[in-house]
This record gives structure tokens, sequence and C-alpha cells, in this order.
């Protein structure tokens, strides 16, 4: 356990003050522990932590994607149009949205392996440009009327008080977990975000890597994009505006690395309940909007930042091996 | 819940009071409205019979809330003077919170609040008008926390419908004000500030004032291309504009300056810049008008082209005894929120019913009737009105 | 290998050549597609509207070099013109230069804040910033409580300082902001160039360790950075406040992309050590042409224009990254990195064989 | 220089990290003018030396003296200032920037403007003093290492450094540029600049040093002039035990052909390379850094894949374009940048070790078998006698012979037909040396084809059954062991005579 500890600072840290802040809750609002207003705060947020748990694989990845929200967007819009002109069926519809949004991945895959532009400024176009394409395809519309199904999909419970949206979040959790702790590809992304040139050597294709994961993440944030559309029971050119800022957050928060290499799910998962519950909680005591995202801002330095101030108080006892003297020596 | 029981209790002893005093004070129709001003027991009466059915419908079944429907239109035929009931918990929810109008809408409610005697409204909503979504975590909540009634002003289209469909299976009415739900879907009703067909016809009107009668070309500088009364404004103004009178008048263009200072900077000076005959740009937002005013008068190019649309007499002052913005209208936000609270306090002690011919009295701004919406398919509204329109005479300073 | 070849092929000027190109070629364009675009009205417009982002661009070069990133500046903006308006509004007889000094003074503030946690806190740049581009933007709702502070309440000269002018010929206006920001350009290029703590910002964004071994003082630096940083986006927000005249709470929010979006564009490397003030100029200047123009082609509609501009900073950058890896022809490379080894123990050779 | 008065004098030094005793009770004195060798294994402490001396560590007690001042620095600027410098084996400049900054960026009180043109000027004059010939415009970055050092020494100079301190300077260096480093030494001591001197490579120990100073786990163990000492002594004072078995090679039966090239070629970078390795051969490739010899290694690993020419291997002709179709084809490369190129440093053991060989641990589903992985892993740690805390330990907390292990190990795993070794032994201690060149024999015995590319001469002659020598991208020629010596592999690397 107290190894666990010291191997896994962050999480730790995290896992207290999600308690902390569980405990506040229950203490300031009542309400706070119904099993409707649990599954609500996620219900809320679900389309961003989906899409968090694909960029917690780009990030580690030693890559950004800051185009999800607008690519959230792009597959709405596109399957609103769709919609609308009635011209294929509703499920071929969201088929062809979510390839459009793998499309968009490509595009931008191809730009960063290919081209080699750096995946910030490839994306920043993207989010400038997806955004765009979504208004083209909406201008100053609100398209709704969806099939019966897909708005229960989006609005009512599934399986108990789960709707559909989280069980599927609960599931990609899960399954980025595994990926990324027990398998090949996993151990991939982290090497590779640790440093490119080790993985190119150790015959893993890098670039091939980067691009699926791109796409993947476009991918991704096409399925949210569509689940928000249900959700909402309508799309207009600015669905999940803004959303890329907030999710990156919960990933820096979860102790990802912003130079890849190093982070974990279990981090970016116990950053998200804390970032929920928190907005949940103040919600609740009826906190204005605006204190809340300063709130979050101030706890995404803090969590970075006593850590390392503790570290400097304890410097007489560093971790072992860090300090070995000649550890370093070539 | 305990407070509840306790006034439940009360109410049931005073609805038996009622039913005694409403037996001997019959109904003659022309004295009821007088009655409902002077005689306190008679809207008592009324008020409080309504109050236990509607209560008892909230507390317990959908079933019983449609009989406490059909007995209730006979409280609907007569005039209610909202009056103190018990003290209830609110949201009053605005697009945003940092931009002036909604404080001063809230300030309305606090005084509504104040005189009849309830806490006030909770004031939360999201940190900036660009997150058009983001009312719908507020409203999840209002409907977490119990609250007896929510009045919002819809920053987005139908994507709010759900989460308002939800609080009123809930129990909760909810009442919209500034800005509508267009399905009207969980919308109690709405509390128009102006009929929107008129908003239209007063642009029209100001901009044939300004432009005179030999007409011109003017263009509309909007906010964000989604907003949704934005949107029904100009296409009544168009409307309006198909009408002989307006024959001159040449709407250009309509451009968005999506409610940021900068951006309908940019596009009013576009828009200038783009066509050389244009004599007037007309913004039906706070935020876009002060910012073409203030790019205009940068540019020194008040004389040629004007400004007007709908802006707040502090902010538009200066533009318009400069004479750069000579016109503009508005309601005012303070009454506008003061009203929503009557209303919405009304619905949750059941003094009123959200049915179309409900007339009410609430506080100094007297009495309304709730109608069918005639700018929407679906919903009612309670039309505030009037317009006031501004110029040097009375934007004050 | 010649010196002076070499000399001619520096990487930041074929950047900056590159840029200045595109936008010329915009000009070009724009100007065959739209009439009475060539026009001094323009060039007056996008010179006035690019003030802002100029300077925030210089400002988020100032940090980019050394490895770091300011993602609060917008929400600096906000809160500097917001009190300094506020300030006028209390001391209408207040002169402009004790306006500007208060502007820079708050804005240098919150960058003090930024760098110390940064420098001194251990925290990665982008985290410590994300989290203050969302505490400023409280801060500074919180303060206005929702009120704006509107043009009336300023003093008259806040309004025409926007339109003063110095210089004009022809309906081309040099504007006193223009050359400001101008101004700003040309100092920090030679800060960076010529001053040794500039140069020493280079070092420590080129090689971390390095500077820690050659004694420079790299926490002091990033935190003057950062304190210079945050100034410049005081002043930018001044002349936010000069420009729009009524300043709400939300003022300035989203400028902190444009800034890191004219920065990168403009060729100051994201991972530091590489980069001009010129370079971050000309990204703002190509970026703000790009936006303005494709307001006067009615062909473009409302609704494509953000699609357009996007593609168009796209295509840019890629023309940009292809043409200068085509003119300085070296590619980071195992392969590159040899045979620029032989090329130079050749040379090592000859002199020693000499 | 006995009459002399010591630069810098180090009294009872001591150091401790946590449980780990670093130094103790060191003494040692510097001279003007004299070339201080500094040998021992890793871990002997010398690299805290250096960092007590530099300001980077400041000691636990004892104190130093400097032209018999207090001597106490804080961080490495004081250091500088009170004119100690140091170089490292990886150079530590600013890519982005001149060859002129880089001398002198770190330059106090030189005012606040930088006159880049006089700056210029300097540079080539301190350059000069060292007669160096570079382009002190140009970006450091595009230096080779040997180039990249020299900015480091012309900066020490620019400092007008009393004590100079060289950590590993030659291991990233030719053959050739270690001679002309030599030189530059030289003329520093001319100059009355104290060198201390860390090699590994005791020959180059003997061919420069005045004197010689032992160090093992933190003691101090002897310092003599170093005409006074034999290697097997130095040796046996540095392991503590007789050096019974270095550069052992007794010659063993060859088998088949396993890879052929013929005729391979890269534009501008190599071309016209022809030769065969056969199972249970050591084929050493010599020649200086930047001969090419790395970019033949690439092209066969399929870094940078060869555009003309053709790859045989068991007789069969085969395309390689990816590391992946090299390892499918049996050929493993162990880079010479163990930190750069070779180890994902904050990754453990078992991680770095199966990293070329995953798909032999995943199921359909690409799920890593982590017992499986262990087990071989723990088998590579037995069999190369890889000394670490666990098999999780990250590399980053390993010394440099067990990094290098690790990434043999990582090769062997693979299980290659044949293994290229790209400077196997650089920068790691003698003991680990000797371990790895009875590995490589060992393995040669087993069959594998093995090419090993090193600078380090007295290694290419003694562990290769042939030497094929490479210049400015061509093959120069290929020596059996028996009729090479150093003089004759250097002529042909160096292309005189």
């Amino acid at each position: 356990m107290r190894s666990w500890i010291r191997s896994h600072r962050w999480e730790s840290l995290l896992a207290l003050i999600l308690i902390a802040t569980i405990v506040g809750n229950t203490i300031m609002a009542p309400v706070y522990l119904g099993v409707g207003n649990i599954v609500n705060l996620f219900w809320l947020s679900i389309e961003k932590i989906i899409v968090a748990v694909a960029m917690a694989f780009v990030i580690i990845n030693g890559e950004i994607d800051l185009s999800v929200a607008s690519v959230m967007g792009f597959s709405a819009a596109v399957l609103a149009t769709l919609h609308e002109n009635a011209v294929v069926p509703f499920g071929i519809a969201i088929i062809i949205a979510l390839v459009v949004a793998a499309l968009a991945g490509l595009i931008q895959g191809l730009a960063v392996t290919k081209l080699g532009i750096p995946s910030l400024v490839v994306t920043l176009a993207g989010l400038i440009g997806f955004r765009g394409a979504a208004r083209v395809l909406l201008e100053d519309g609100s398209v709704g009327d969806f099939p019966e199904w897909f708005d229960r999909l989006g609005q009512r419970t599934l399986v108990g008080p789960l709707p559909f949206g989280l069980i599927l979040f609960l599931v990609l959790l899960a399954l980025g977990w595994f990926v990324l702790e027990r398998t090949a590809f996993g151990r991939k992304v982290y090497v590779t975000g640790n440093n490119p040139a080790v993985a190119k050597y150790s015959g893993i294709n890098v670039e091939w890597l980067k691009l699926r994961l791109l796409v993947m993440s476009a991918v991704v944030a096409g399925v949210a994009g569509i689940l928000f559309a249900a959700r909402l029971g309508s799309v207009r050119g600015s669905l999940a505006e803004f959303y890329e800022l907030d999710i990156i957050t919960m990933v820096l928060l979860g102790g990802v690395s912003i130079f890849g290499g190093s982070g974990s799910m279990l981090g970016v998962a116990l950053a998200m309940f804390t970032v929920l519950n928190i907005r949940n909680g103040m919600g609740l005591a009826n906190v204005d909007g605006i204190i809340q995202t300063g709130v979050v801002g101030t706890l995404l330095i803090g969590s970075a930042l006593v850590p390392n101030v503790i570290q400097r108080f304890r410097v007489r006892f560093p971790t072992v091996g860090r300090y070995e003297p000649d550890a370093a020596e070539p | 819940m305990t407070s509840k029981r306790v006034w439940i209790k009360r109410l049931a002893f005073l609805s038996v009071v009622a039913m005694l005093v409403a037996a001997c004070g019959g109904s003659d129709n022309d004295t009821t409205t007088t009655a409902a001003q002077d005689s306190p027991a008679t809207t008592a009466a009324t008020e409080t019979t309504a109050a236990t059915e509607t209560t008892a419908a909230t507390e317990t079944t959908a079933a019983t809330e449609t009989t406490a429907a059909t007995e209730t239109t006979a409280a609907a035929t007569g005039v209610v003077t909202i009056s103190p009931a018990e003290s209830i918990p609110t949201t009053f929810l605005p697009k945003c919170t940092n931009i002036p109008v909604f404080p001063q809408a809230n300030d309305g409610a606090v005084e509504a609040a104040g005189e009849l005697g309830s806490e006030e409204a909770a004031f939360v909503g999201p940190a900036d008008c660009g997150d058009a979504t983001g009312q719908i975590d507020f409203m999840a909540n209002a409907v977490t926390q119990g609250v007896a009634a929510i009045m919002v002003s819809n920053n987005a289209g139908d994507e709010l419908a759900p989460s308002a469909q939800a609080a009123a299976d809930a129990g909760i009415p909810v009442v919209s004000w500034d800005s509508p739900i267009p399905s009207a879907e969980g919308e109690s009703v709405f509390i128009a500030q102006v009929d929107f067909d008129e908003t239209g016809t007063v642009m029209a009107d100001m901009a044939l004032e300004i432009l005179g009668e030999d007409g011109g070309q003017f263009a509309v500088l909007s906010a964000t291309p989604e907003a949704a009364n934005q949107n029904a404004w100009i296409a009544a103004m168009e409307e309006v504009l198909a009408g002989p009178d307006y024959a001159d008048l040449d709407l250009v263009d309509t451009v968005y300056g999506n409610d940021v200072a900068e951006d309908s900077l940019n596009q009013a000076l576009a828009l200038v810049d783009s066509y050389p005959d244009l004599e007037l740009i007309m913004a039906p937002t706070t935020v876009g008008i002060v910012a073409a005013a203030q790019a205009l008068t940068q540019e020194g190019l008040c004389d040629e082209v004007k400004v007007s649309g709908l802006g707040l007499p502090d902010e538009m002052r200066e533009y318009t005894l400069s004479g750069c913005a000579p016109q503009f209208a508005l309601w005012s936000f303070q009454d506008l929120g003061y009203l929503a609270y009557y209303v919405a306090y009304g619905l949750a002690t059941g003094q009123i019913e959200a049915v179309e011919g409900q007339s009410f009295v609430a506080g100094r701004m007297g009495e309304y009737t709730i109608e069918a919406d005639p700018t929407r398919d679906a919903g009612l509204r309670v039309l505030m009105g009037p317009f006031s329109v501004y110029d040097e005479t009375n934007v004050g300073g | 290998m010649s010196t002076s070849s070499r000399r001619r092929l520096r990487p930041d000027r074929i950047k900056e050549l590159s840029l200045f190109g595109l936008i010329a070629l915009s000009v070009v364009v724009f100007g065959s597609v739209v009439e009475g675009y060539l026009s001094g009205r323009f060039f007056n417009r996008v010179t006035t509207s690019v003030v802002v982002v100029v300077i925030l661009a210089v400002a988020q070069s100032l940090v980019i070099v050394s490895r770091n990133i300011d993602l609060s500046v917008g929400s600096i903006v906000g809160v500097s013109a917001y009190l300094t308006a506020d300030f006028l509004q209390s001391n209408a007889g207040a002169n402009p230069v004790l306006a500007v000094v208060i502007a820079m003074a708050v804005g240098a503030a919150l960058g003090a804040f930024n760098g110390a946690i940064v420098a001194y806190g251990g925290v990665p740049a982008i985290i410590v910033t994300l989290g203050t581009l969302a505490l400023f933007r409280t801060l500074v709702s919180l303060y206005s409580g929702g009120a704006n502070v509107t043009a009336d309440v300023l003093p008259d000269w806040v309004i025409e300082l926007n339109a003063s002018t110095l210089v004009s010929a022809g309906g081309f206006d040099l504007r006193t902001t223009f050359l400001v920001a101008i101004g700003v350009v040309v100092v920090f290029q030679w800060v960076l160039a010529r001053m040794r703590w500039g140069r020493r910002l280079y070092a420590i964004g080129s090689n971390p360790d390095a500077a820690a071994q050659a004694g420079i003082p790299a926490r002091r630096l990033i935190l003057l950075s950062y304190i210079g940083t945050g100034s410049l986006a005081g002043l930018a927000g001044f002349m936010f406040m000069v420009r729009v005249g009524t300043i709400s709470a939300t003022a300035g929010s989203g400028l902190e992309l444009e800034s890191v979006a004219a920065a990168v564009v403009g060729g100051v490397s994201i991972l530091g050590g590489a980069g001009t003030i010129l370079g971050a100029f000309l990204g703002a200047l190509l970026i703000d042409t790009l936006r303005l123009s494709l307001v006067r082609v009615p062909q473009v509609s409302e609704f494509w224009r953000d699609a357009v501009l996007g593609i168009l900073v796209l295509l840019a950058v890629i023309a940009d990254s292809l043409l200068s890896r085509r003119l300085s022809g070296r590619v980071v490379d195992v392969s590159a990195v040899e045979s620029a080894t032989s090329s130079t123990a050749t040379a090592v050779k000859g002199a020693a064989d000499a | 220089m006995g009459e002399l008065v010591p630069v810098l004098e180090m009294e009872d030094i001591s150091k401790r990290f946590g449980a780990t005793r670093a130094l103790q009770d060191v003494a040692l004195q510097l001279y003007p003018g004299e070339v201080h060798a500094l040998v021992g294994e890793n871990g002997a402490g010398k690299s805290t030396l250096i960092k007590i001396v530099t300001g980077i560590h400041s000691p636990d007690t004892g104190k130093m003296l400097m032209a018999g001042g207090e001597y106490s620095p804080r961080d490495p600027a004081e250091a500088q200032r009170q004119g100690v410098a140091a170089i490292y084996q990886e150079p530590s400049i600013f890519p982005d920037l001149s060859v002129a900054e880089n001398i002198f960026i770190g330059h106090q009180g030189r005012g606040v403007l930088v006159d880049h043109r006089q700056m210029e000027r300097e540079a080539v004059e301190v350059l000069a003093r060292l007669d160096i010939e570079l382009d002190p415009a140009l970006p450091a970055g595009l230096l080779s290492v040997a180039g990249q050092q020299a900015v480091e020494i012309a900066k020490a100079m620019s400092l007008d450094a009393k004590v100079l301190i060289m950590d590993e300077p030659t291991a990233a260096l030719s053959a050739h540029e270690v001679s002309r480093l030599f030189r530059q030494v030289e003329r520093l001591k001319e100059l009355g600049v104290a060198l201390l001197f860390i090699s590994h490579r005791l020959g180059e120990v003997f061919e420069i040093s005045d004197r010689v100073s032992v160090f093992r786990d933190g003691h101090h163990i002897s310092t003599r002039p170093t005409a006074e000492v034999t290697e097997e002594s130095l040796i046996r004072e540095m392991v503590g035990r007789d050096p019974a078995d270095f550069f052992v090679r007794n010659p063993h039966p060859q088998g088949e052909v396993v890879l052929a090239v013929s005729d391979l070629g890269r534009r501008g970078v190599f071309d016209g390379i022809s030769f065969e390795v056969r199972s249970g051969e050591v084929l050493g490739m010599a020649g200086l850094v930047g001969a090419g010899r790395t970019d033949v290694a690439l092209a066969l690993f399929g870094i940078a894949p060869a555009e003309s020419g053709s790859i045989v291997i068991d007789g069969a002709e085969v395309v390689i374009s990816s590391p992946r179709d090299a390892l499918r084809n049996g050929i493993a490369y162990l880079s010479e940048d163990r930190r750069r190129l070779g180890l994902s440093l904050p990754q453990s053991i078992t991680t770095n070790v199966t990293l070329a060989t995953l798909p032999r641990y995943t199921s359909g589903l690409g799920v890593v078998d982590r017992a499986a992985e262990r087990r071989d892993t723990a088998a590579i740690r037995e069999r190369l006698g890889i000394l670490a805390a666990s098999l999780d330990t990250p590399v980053e907390l390993l010394s440099g012979g067990n990094q290098q292990k690790t990434m043999l190990g990582r090769w062997l795993n693979a299980e290659p037909r044949v293994l290229i070794l790209d400077e196997p032994t650089r920068g790691i201690d003698v003991g680990a040396k000797a371990e790895v060149h009875r590995f490589i024999d060992e393995l040669a015995r087993a069959g594998m084809a093995i090419i090993m590319i090193s600078s380090d001469l007295p290694e290419v002659l003694a562990m290769s059954d042939r030497i094929a020598v490479m210049r400015e991208g061509s093959l120069r020629g290929i020596r059996d062991r028996v009729d090479a010596d150093q003089e004759s592999v250097m002529a042909l690397a160096v292309g005189v005579g």
C-alpha cells in the first residue's frame, strides 16, 4: 500500500480531494447522495468525459487534439443535415457521421505524421475549420425531431438508473484503462510519448501509431457529438463549442504530462470524478457558474503545486535512486 | 419537508374556511373584478381553493392534477390578485450572469419576492453567454434541489426542452422570460417582454423615422446566428418591411457580431466599407448596438451612417445625445423579472393556473391575462410590453 | 561551408520572408476579387483591429521561446481592461499615461503570479496558465458583478485615441495605436535578438539543462519573461478598452488561442528556442488580414467564414513549413545529422592537416 | 611540478546521499598545467566529485581551496566565475544558438547588449587559439559531437578557466578526433590550465595524463605519476580484483554466410558497400565518426533504407524498408546512443527488454502476457547479470553499464541471426566492458553473425575476426584480424598512405 502510494502520488492526492469533495457535498446538500443526482452529475457532462478518455491517449502519446469539440459539433451537424433532408435512413446517417469524423481525424493525422507539422498547430486549424464546417451545414438553423428511439437513447435511462451514455462511458473507461495498462498498444503509446526515437529504433511504427490515435480521438469525438445530439434532442452549429479546454483540463488534472510519456487512466478517472462532483456540489449550493470555473482552475494549479512544495520541504529524504551518485553517469 | 407538511395542513384548514366564505359571497360577475381588488376575503377564497388542489397535485400524482385543473377552470374565469402565501425556494436562471440586463431582471425578481414575502430566488447561470447549453446543468440541479418554480431566459433553442420537461414531470412550473422554449415543451408560460411582431414593427418604424421618407439602404447587425429571439425579431421586421409604407427601405445585409464587442465592431465597419450607400445599422442586440455606435463614432462616420436597434439607455446615452444613434428601443428588464417572479409564484402556490384565459394582477404592474402565444405554434404567453422608444428627449443625462 | 551562404539561409529570415510573401499574396488575391478592397480604408481597418492581437502575439512569443506558454493572456486583457476602465470611470481627470501604467501594472502583477508558480513552483506552464485562464476571468466577473463599464463614463481621449492619426496619405492613416504596436514589435524584436537576457531566454528554451550548467539564472529569467508577458497583455488590455469602449467582464476571452495561433503561424517554435518577434507579428497580420478580407467577400457567406479561415490558416502553415524546409534544406533526421557530422569532421581534418 | 602551488585543493571531502556514501575523506590537489586523470568504475564517486567541484552539490564535510583561498561554489555559475569549467561526454550546447553565442552565453558582466558581429570575431579568435576552424554564426546544433566539444572547450577558454574538468570527453569521438582533442588539451596545458580528465579508456589515460588518481567505492585509493603505473596495476586498483580476462577471443569455427550485402548505396551518404558476415563471425567496423558506418547499419535496420544494392539473408534477397522488416528478417541493431535512441528511461527493465518483441507476448487482442515477459526478462537479467532492485526498476536509475546490458538484452530477446552493435561499450566502466566483450564472444560461438561498429581501436582489433574500414561513405578495405594492426587500420580510416 505504502509503496503504491509512493508510486502513485498524484492518484492518491486526487483520491483524497475526491473524498473530501464527497464529504463536503453530503454535508452541504442532503439531496446530493441520491442515486438520481449521482447519475445526473455524470450524465450532464457525459460527452466531455467520454472524449477525455480518448484525449488521455493522445496526450500520453505526446500529441494533442484541440479540434475535438469542433469535430463533435461537425459530426452532429452532419447527422442533423442528413436527417433533415431525409437522404438516408437514420441508422445509416449515424454511420456516415462517424465516418466523416474519422476522415476529419485522418486529415489531421496525415498532416501531423506525413508533413511533420506539430499537432498543436494542425488541430488548432482543425478547431477553427471543423466548427466552421458545422456552421456551414446548419447555418443559423437548429435541427430536431429525431426518431423517438434516438431521443430516448439520450434522454431516458437504459438499465436501472443508468442512461446509455453513462454505460458507454463506463465501458470506454474500463476499455481505455485495459488497453493502456495491459496491451501492447498501450505500451507503445507510453514509450512513443516518452521518446519517439527510442520507439522507432525498437521497430515500432511511430507514424502509424500516431495516425491511429488521432483518428480514434476524432471518432470518439464523433460518437460524443452524436450522443450530445440525442441528449439535447436537437443540433445547431455551436454544439459543444469551447469544450476542448474542459476536456484537456480534466486530463491534465489527472496527472497526464503534457509532454507525453506519463500519466494513468486511473488518475484521469479520478480527476473527472473530482471535477464533476465539485461542480455538482457547488451547483446544488447555488454557486454561480463563473465561480465554479474559477474553483476548478484553482484546483488544477493547486494539485500540481502542492506536491512540489511538499517535495521542497522533504528534500532531505529524496526518492531512492533519484539522487544516487552515479546513476546518471553514462 | 416538515415545513411543507405544516403549510399543507394550514392550507387545508384555510380552504375549508374559504369554501364557506365563497358560498355566502356568491358569484356576481361584474362585482368579482372589483371584488378582486378590494375584498381580500374572496380572493383569498379563489386563491386558496386552487392552492390546495394544485399543491396536492404536485405533492401526489398527475392523476389528481387533472382533477385540480378541471376544478380550477372556475378560478381561471376570475381575476386573481397574486398575493403573499408562503415563502418558496425558486431559481432565476438567466442566459448568463455577466451581461448587465440579467442582473437588472433579477433586481425585479428580488423586488417581487420582497412584496410576496418569499425568499429571494437563487440567481445562478452559466459563466458566459457563449455557452448555449450551459443552462441545462442548472435546470437539472434546480430539479434535484426540488425548488418550487424555475424562471429561465432560454439561451438555446429546443435544447432546453428535455430538461424543462423533466422539471415539469417533477411538478415544477417552468416560467420562461425574455426568450422562450420554441416548442414550449415543459414550459408553463412565457413572459414575453414585447410582442415579437411588434418588435419588428418598432424596428421598421425607427428605420423609417431615421432614414426619412425617401428611404435608403440599411443593414442588420445581429448577435449569434443561433440566437432564437433575434432571428424571430429580424424575421418579423422583414415581414413588416414588405408593406407599402416601407417600400423605400432597402435591407441589404444581415451580419453577426456574436454578441462579442470586437467582432461586432469589425462587422459594423465591414458593413460600412462593403456598402458605400449604407445609411443605417439596425442592431437588435444590446452588445451589437453599442459596438456599432462606438465604431462609427471613432471612425467619424456618424454623419453618413446612423445606428439604431435595441439598447440599454445607460450604454447608449452618449451616442444618442451625439446624434449617432438618434433612436433606439427597449423594454424594462426589471419589470420583466418582476412579472416573471409574480407568475412563477402564482403558479407555484397554486393561486393561478397556466391555462389560457387566466387573468391575474401582478403587484404594481397591474392586470395581465395568459393567452395562446401567436408567435409560436404551441405554448402560452403573458405579454408584458410596452416598448419604450428612447431618443435625446427621454434618454436622460 | 561558406559563412555568407549560410547567413543568407538563416531559418528565421526564411520564415519571415515566406510569411510576408503569403500576406502579399492574399492581399493581391482578395484585391482582384473584391472591388474597393485595395483602399486606405481597408488598410486602416486591419491596422486598427490587429493592434491587440499583435501585442498579445509578442507577449506570447516572449514565454514560448523559453519553452513555456501563457494561456491566460486573454483573461489578463479582460482584468486590466476592466480595472483600468473602472479607474477612469471614477477619476475622469486622470491622464492617459497613468491609465497605461495602471493597465500594465495590473498585467505585470498577474504575470508575476503565473511566473512565480511556473518558475519556482515547478508546475508546467500550460497547467498553470490553463488554471489562471479561468481564475483571472472569475476574479473580474466577481469584481464587476455583471455590470459593464460604458463608453460614456470614460474620458473623451479614450474614444478619440483609437482614431487619432499621426500621418495620413491618400486615406492610408498611420494610427497611434498601430504605431504603439509596431513600437512594441521593434523593441522586443531588439530585446530578444540583441539583449543578453533575450538571448538567454532562447538558450533556456533551446536546452534547459545546458542553461543550468552555463549558470544562467533560468528561474529568475522565466519569472521576468512572465512579468513581461503580463505587462504586455496589460497594455493590450488598455488598447482593447480604447478600441471597444464598453467593457464587460468577458472582455478579451478567446484571445489566448488567437495569440498562440499568431505566434505559431509566425514560426515561433512551440518547443522553444527558435522564432522571432517579427515572425509573430507577421503571423498575427496574416491571420487578421485573412479574417477581415473574408468578411469583404460577398460570395463567402457568414457561415463559411470560419471554415475558410481554418483552411487558409492550415494551408498557410503547410505552405510555410514546406517552404522553409525546402529553403533551409535541413531535415532533422539521423542521416542528415550524420552528413552534417561528416562535413564538419572533414572540415576539422582539413584544419588539422593545415 | 612539486614546487608549484596547487590551483585547486580538496581536503577530506565527504558526501553521502541518504544511505549511500558517495565520497569519503577525499583529498586531491590539481596543479596548473597538469593533466590529472581520474579513473574508477561507475559508482566509484568520480561524478560526485565533479559535481562538488562544479558547485552542483556541496560537500557534507571537508573544504576546498582555490589558489590558496576558500572555495565553496553555490552553483555552476559561481564555479565558472571562480575559474572552474567542465565539459561532459554529451556536450551541453544550445542547438538553436550560434557557435559564438554558445561560447559567450554564460558570460557575466559583458553588459546587457549583445554585439553579434564583435562576438563572432572574438569567437573566431578563441577557436583559433585551439586551432579550430568553425563558422561562428553556424547553429551549434548542426555540429558533430567533436565540433560541439570544441565549442565547449572554447567556452571554457573564453572564461579563462584555471581548472577544466573533462568527463568522458572521448567517448563519442573517433580515434582521429581524439587525437585532435588531445592536441587541444596540450594547448590548454601550455596555457597553464589544470585539467581533470575522466576516461574509461586506459590507453588514453596513459597517452595524455601526467598523474592518475584511482577511486573505488567513494574512496580515494591512490594518486601517482602516470609514468609509475602500469595498466594492470591501475585496473587492479580500480576493480579491487585481478583483471583476469579482458579482450578474450579464442578463434572458433565459423558457419555459413548469413548476411551478404552487395553494392549498397544511399545518395549522399554511402555507396558501393559490399561485404558478407558468416554465422559465428564478428565483423568489426572501423572508421571516423561520420565515415558512414552508422548509416550502413541504419540502412540494414531499415531506419534510413538503402536506395540501391541488395541485401541477402541466408541466400534469399530481402527488402528492408523499416525496422519491422529488419526484425522479421532477423537483423537487430543496438544503437550507439543509449539515452537518445536506446532506452525508454522512465520505463521498467521489463518494458525495455520486451519492447522489440511485444508481438511474442500478445494474444489476439493484443493483451500482453506479463507473466511470460517477466519470465523471459528474468532470464535475460540472469544471463547478462543486470544489477537492479527489481525488474520493475525504471532504467533511468541504473548505472551506464546496466543500462547498456538492458539494451543488449532487448536484442538478445529478439534472437536475431545478425546483430549489429554500434559502439557497444561506449562510456561504460572496465568491469562492464569486459562482461560485454565476453558476451559478444559467447554470442558468436552460439552461431550469431555480429557486426561491431566501434571507435575504440584496441577493442575492434581484439574482438573482430575481420575488420572493415570505412571512409567518407565507402568501404576502403576488409582486413583479417591476423594481419591488421592499429596503424594500418588508422591509415585506411584517415586515408593517408
